[in-house]
């Protein structure tokens, strides 16, 4: 458990006068950190981290109280590996160096340089400086180097902002990973990551904590400062999940519902997990009134209409249950009004795309 | 014992001494070590306690105070040498007397007789002269510093000390004029024992050898009076 | 060649200079910190006060130098009662004057690399477990080095060259107090130009050829850092 | 046209022992540079820009030779515009004075201060200086700053990496406005910027242009290093926009046949464009062999199938012909096998999603 | 109170300090930026050198300085079919020792800045259009303020407290070369205690108003540039 109540004044003529952060987070897996630019996220985590001490209040981590009224635990004595914004490597210093300096005060380090360097894509770089690395790979270094730190919390503050994709995509199930051996932080404005990294989430605004929780019920909340973002897409769990070797696919089911999970790598029949997490984007839901033949579409799912929301000129959204789980649909304007559409009727959802997020607890 | 003799001697003495130190090390078997330093610096030294057996001052002024103060030992003043103020023109063809003096004009050099018993002397001397406000000055803080001045060229001419121009191999009769004694007061340099002598018997034995008549002749030759 | 006495200065200097440079490279790391990041009220005076040795002419540094170091004065007196022995006159109160004297020379270098540092790299120090002073010595030490170099150089030039202080607390004692620099001095008053040149050329060299190495040393390294 | 051949060597050892960008490139709008972390793309943007004079061989701006054999045009006198890879800011200045700063060698700006603070919104924090403010605003005053200096050319490195997402379309629209005023090379790793903004491409890989061209043929090539991102969607051009008032929505034609545009904003009938881009990702498509019915789909095309790859186990890429233009496809095995579908089979492709990327000239 | 020849001397040596430390000014950024970053084979040899007058006890510098600027040698015969007029003794003699001098104060507090500066900054100054110079003024000046004060605080101080080699060459000339630090030396030298003191606190306290006001100056400014 991470508990902090922590605050500062910024000044009366600023944009925001007062930053005030207040919550508590489970220390199990990751805890993301969303909200718009300015918002706090990296003042928070650099008050939580103890490098800011204008900030008064509390933390509290585990059993250890590292900031109240009289006292202050140091930085180096919170054992935390940061990943900064911006990479920080030291100037004067190789790779190498650099992460063997990480290293000087580590317990128990769960990777060795060797095992990051593969599995983070530096081997080659161990003896560059920092001026000749490029912005990806300095980042990449930099998770090295917190991880080597062997902290008992890491804090990363958009950590894969300049990787492309693909690069991306690899890191993301080892920092997943990580994220089971070590609570933590992770500061993202990348949903893809966030859904897929995370169980917890922080909702920052406007200098303070607007909420935390998981984030398919935040994004469902239309109070929160989330709703530019909503209407995106939500997770779904689906379990049973068996083989079928003749599409070489896995199929499963959404609340009792079949359903084929595409793009799910092939795995031997015994590896199969229970349960999965899919994103189901809501603009990859077509409604239908009658089933449809003759088609590619696979997944069709009977779900009864919630709500209806107008969204931007032209643009409906629709909220769906298949029972016990949601999901959003985004139409237009003409399917509603040809369609008839309404709240509690039943209709054929079908999906078209979906993306496996991960394996369900 | 052995412990040596500590000496503070001002700086224009420093050549001098020691020579007649070395002599007297072989004769007496006694050491002497010799600390130089402008008289100023000499006696700002001894008022705060430092480890010195005899003081030989460039001037009067400052052993007179010394002697009367608790920390010289009273009665045991000494003249040890008096000096000669030579008018020097080292790029001078003809030779060089008081008309030369008299007639000179541009920069001369003299120490600074606020601070040098030879600038004093010269300064008395130029006024007796009568040419005091003919020349614009350059000092020296000192009289070899007043030497460095003409010796590099950057002066023409000016007043030194006879015993260094006795010191320059390349010096020629004809560019120097001794200045008559009786236009100043005597350049008296004196020296007084030490209160905080460990040994002032040793000490007073070495006074004895500087005032002894062979060293004074030796200083004789060296430019003294 | 060169008399005895010289070459006792001249080993004199070097242990005097030797450790001066040591002594303020421990003092001045500190100080020049707190003078780059203080926002006390107080600071620019301190960082004045440092200044001001330079302001006196050296031997009037010296002269009341001595005045404090004497024992009728209680600072004198308290070093007396400490250790016995007086501290002007002798190398105590030498060291303790070149402390003084060349302190400005190795804080301000200092003071000017730490204003224009970034702290986000002692942040990084901090974060990677490392306390105060470890982050002293494992961060900025190695970050800084050029400007360690060259207030160190500048602190060991200083103090072999220096010479109205010394002349005025040492008194110019042979084999005890008497710095190459004084010895020299001596020469040139004395007109003994032979051994003055002799001796500027010895000084001379055998401080080029110590300043070329460690520059030189310093070049290599910031070419390692930047071609590599 | 921007002409160029630099090399550089990195030395044997090194991972990329040379780095040798040949090419030349429209001076026209946006031009995007794309690549894996560590391709060389800032090397590249830092060579031309004249900031790294080991690059020994030519470039030419226009009619301008900025380096040849024996000469070097220095940056100061290149005019270009940069905002670097981190934002490097000056920290001893606050934001308002940075960006006058800007101006002093500015011949006639585009844009006063007052206006980009307004577009890239950072009004509020025109008196704060650079530490005081987030990873996110910092680069948007970096992008006021190179705007400001009235550049002739602009290079952006990644500037909206750190931004949220609704700050970063927000923010677009306005750069691909800018890039037609005042030519630019955009780096990103983000395939919404680059089918939004560009164009031209230039492929960066491994130190080599792989590629200048089409972002839409570029991505079609199999044979380009892009094969890992590829498969994603194609951009399309819809012509004859109508409005219907009726739906609150636009139509359009691809190829002479009728399509509804979803998610174009309400605008006066006679400020409707001509012409539009659309992409439509690969997943969004819809086979069927025939038509549906009673759905919530509304676009319809007819297409001829041209080509049928198998990609990851279970899943087909088609790509499929309205006449002129092309279109991808994401569809299961299952679905292959089911509607037996084959090369120049007529089908129906349903268009489920799509999002409008421009006006097309 | 003060005699007028002390008060000549404090206006002499505020205009001396005041033009060295200007001078040093324009010399030293140029100076000390290759020192930062050439990677020419012979700059140890230069960072060496520019230490140099440090190594020499000034009065011993003073006295070769002394041998240079006599018209028998090349540069003092220069100097004379130059401008007419002797080196030595002059003020222009003062003004050229005290830079040679007072260099290394200046240079190196700026060596140590530069040699830590990130060149990133300069690039953007280029971006923007500033050629060289600009840079120098627009970029690097503003932004490494600090130590460009303390370099020139150094230079100042150090200049005013000079003695060893402005007595040597200046003759102590009245009104011309006669500056406070000799005015000082003399009152020392000649047990005007009382006097000594008087110029003594004088020096010490106006030069300690300069200095706390304008290290007061740059607190502000960082201040300024850390919490405004
Ligand atoms: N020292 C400071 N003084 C005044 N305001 C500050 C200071 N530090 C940060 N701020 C302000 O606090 C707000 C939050 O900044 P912070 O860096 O935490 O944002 P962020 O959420 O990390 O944004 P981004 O995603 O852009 O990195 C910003 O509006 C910033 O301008
Ligand atoms: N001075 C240098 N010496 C040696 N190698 C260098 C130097 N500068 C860059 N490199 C190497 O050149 C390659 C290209 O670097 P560059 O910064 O251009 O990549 P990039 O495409 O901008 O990547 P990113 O998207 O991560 O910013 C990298 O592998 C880097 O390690
Ligand atoms: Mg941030
Ligand atoms: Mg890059």
């Amino acid at each position: 458990m991470l508990r902090f109540d922590l605050s500062k004044k910024l000044g009366e003529t600023e944009l925001l006068p007062l930053l005030h952060f207040k919550g508590q987070i489970q220390l199990t897996g990751i805890c993301t950190l969303f909200g718009d630019s300015g918002a706090g996220k990296t003042s928070l985590v650099r008050a939580l981290a103890g490098l800011d001490d204008d900030f008064s209040g509390s933390v509290c981590f585990k059993s250890n109280s590292w900031q109240g009224e009289k006292h202050f635990v140091r930085t180096e004595k919170r054992k935390i590996g940061i990943v900064f914004q911006e990479p920080r490597l030291f100037p004067h210093l190789d790779v190498l160096a650099n992460l063997q300096l990480a290293g000087k005060k580590a317990d128990a380090p769960l990777y060795t340089i060797k095992q990051l360097a593969e599995i983070l894509g530096f081997s080659d770089l161990l003896h560059k400086r920092s001026r000749q690395l490029s912005g990806g790979q300095k980042q990449r270094i930099a998770i090295a180097r917190a991880i080597l730190r062997a902290p008992e919390l890491l804090i990363m503050d958009e950590p894969l902002a300049s990787l492309d994709k693909p690069s991306r995509l690899e890191l993301l199930p080892f920092i997943k990973k990580l994220g089971e051996q070590i609570p933590t932080l992770y500061i993202t404005h990348n949903m893809q990551e966030l859904f897929y990294l995370s169980r917890q989430m922080l909702l920052i605004d406007r200098g303070r904590v607007e909420a935390i929780g998981d984030p398919n019920l935040l994004f469902l909340d239309a109070r929160l400062s989330l709703v530019k973002h909503a209407h995106s897409g939500l997770l779904i769990e689906v379990n049973k999940i068996t083989w079928q070797p003749m599409f070489a696919m896995a199929s499963g089911r959404i609340d009792g519902q079949a359903i084929l999970l595409t793009g799910y790598q092939e795995r031997e029949e015994k590896a199969l997990p229970d349960k999965l997490q899919i994103k189901v984007a809501s603009k990859d839901i077509i409604i239908a009134t009658r089933p449809i033949k003759h088609s590619s579409l696979q997944n069709c799912l009977q779900v009864t209409i919630l709500q209806i929301e107008p969204l931007v000129a032209g643009v409906a959204l629709l909220t769906l249950t298949t029972g016990k789980q949601k999901l959003l649909a985004k139409i237009t304007r003409k399917s509603l009004i040809e369609l008839k559409l309404q709240p509690n009727l039943v209709v054929f959802a079908y999906i078209k795309a979906m993306s496996i997020v991960g394996e369900a607890e | 014992d052995f412990a040596p003799i500590k000496v503070a001697v001002a700086s224009n003495f420093r050549n001098s001494l020691t020579e007649i130190a070395a002599n007297y090390t072989v004769q007496s078997g006694q050491k002497v070590l010799i600390s130089s330093a402008s008289s100023g610096t000499l006696y700002n030294q001894i008022r705060h306690g430092a480890p010195f057996d005899l003081f030989l001052s460039a001037d009067q002024k400052r052993a007179q105070l010394i002697e009367q103060s608790a920390l010289g030992v009273k009665g045991s003043r000494f003249t040890y040498a008096q000096g000669q103020l030579a008018f020097w023109v080292p790029r001078q063809q003809a030779k060089v007397d008081l008309t030369t003096l008299k007639q000179y004009s541009g920069r001369f050099a003299i120490a600074n007789p606020r601070l040098a018993p030879y600038g004093l002397a010269a300064e008395q001397a130029l006024k007796a002269l009568h040419l005091w406000r003919q020349f614009s000055y350059v000092q020296g803080a000192n009289i070899s510093q007043t030497y460095q001045f003409i010796e590099s060229g950057n002066v023409e001419a000016g007043l030194v000390a006879y015993a260094q121009l006795l010191q320059n191999p390349l010096l020629k009769a004809e560019q120097y004029y001794l200045l008559p004694a009786h236009l100043h007061q005597p350049i008296v340099q004196q020296g007084v024992l030490l209160a905080a002598a460990k040994q002032p018997e040793k000490v007073q034995q070495f006074i004895d050898y500087l005032i002894s008549a062979e060293v004074q002749a030796l200083l004789r030759e060296k430019g003294y009076l | 060649m060169l008399s005895e006495l010289d070459s006792s200065a001249i080993l004199l200097t070097l242990k005097l200079a030797g450790l001066t440079t040591f002594i303020l490279l421990l003092i001045a790391p500190p100080l020049a910190w707190w003078l780059a990041h203080s926002q006390r009220i107080f600071r620019p005076l301190i960082e004045a006060l440092v200044a001001l040795p330079l302001i006196l002419p050296p031997t009037v540094l010296g002269f009341y130098l001595l005045i404090a170091f004497s024992p009728d004065n209680p600072f004198g007196q308290f070093w007396l009662s400490l250790t016995g022995s007086q501290l002007a006159f002798s190398f105590s109160g030498l060291l303790i004057a070149s402390i003084i004297y060349s302190l400005p020379f190795v804080v301000q270098p200092l003071q000017s690399a730490f204003a224009n540092l970034q702290k986000e790299y002692l942040e990084v120090g901090a974060m990677l477990g490392f306390n105060g002073p470890e982050r002293f010595y494992r961060v900025l030490l190695p970050m800084l080095l050029p400007s360690f170099i060259i207030a160190g150089g500048l602190g060991f030039a200083h103090t072999i060259g220096e010479f109205g202080v010394v002349l005025m607390i040492g008194g110019n004692i042979p084999g005890e107090t008497q710095l190459v620099s004084i010895a020299l001095f001596d020469h040139v008053e004395s007109l003994e130009y032979g051994q003055a040149h002799l001796l500027s050329l010895l000084l001379l060299g055998f401080s080029m050829a110590l300043l070329v190495v460690i520059y030189g040393l310093l070049q290599k390294r910031q070419r390692a850092l930047q071609y590599a």
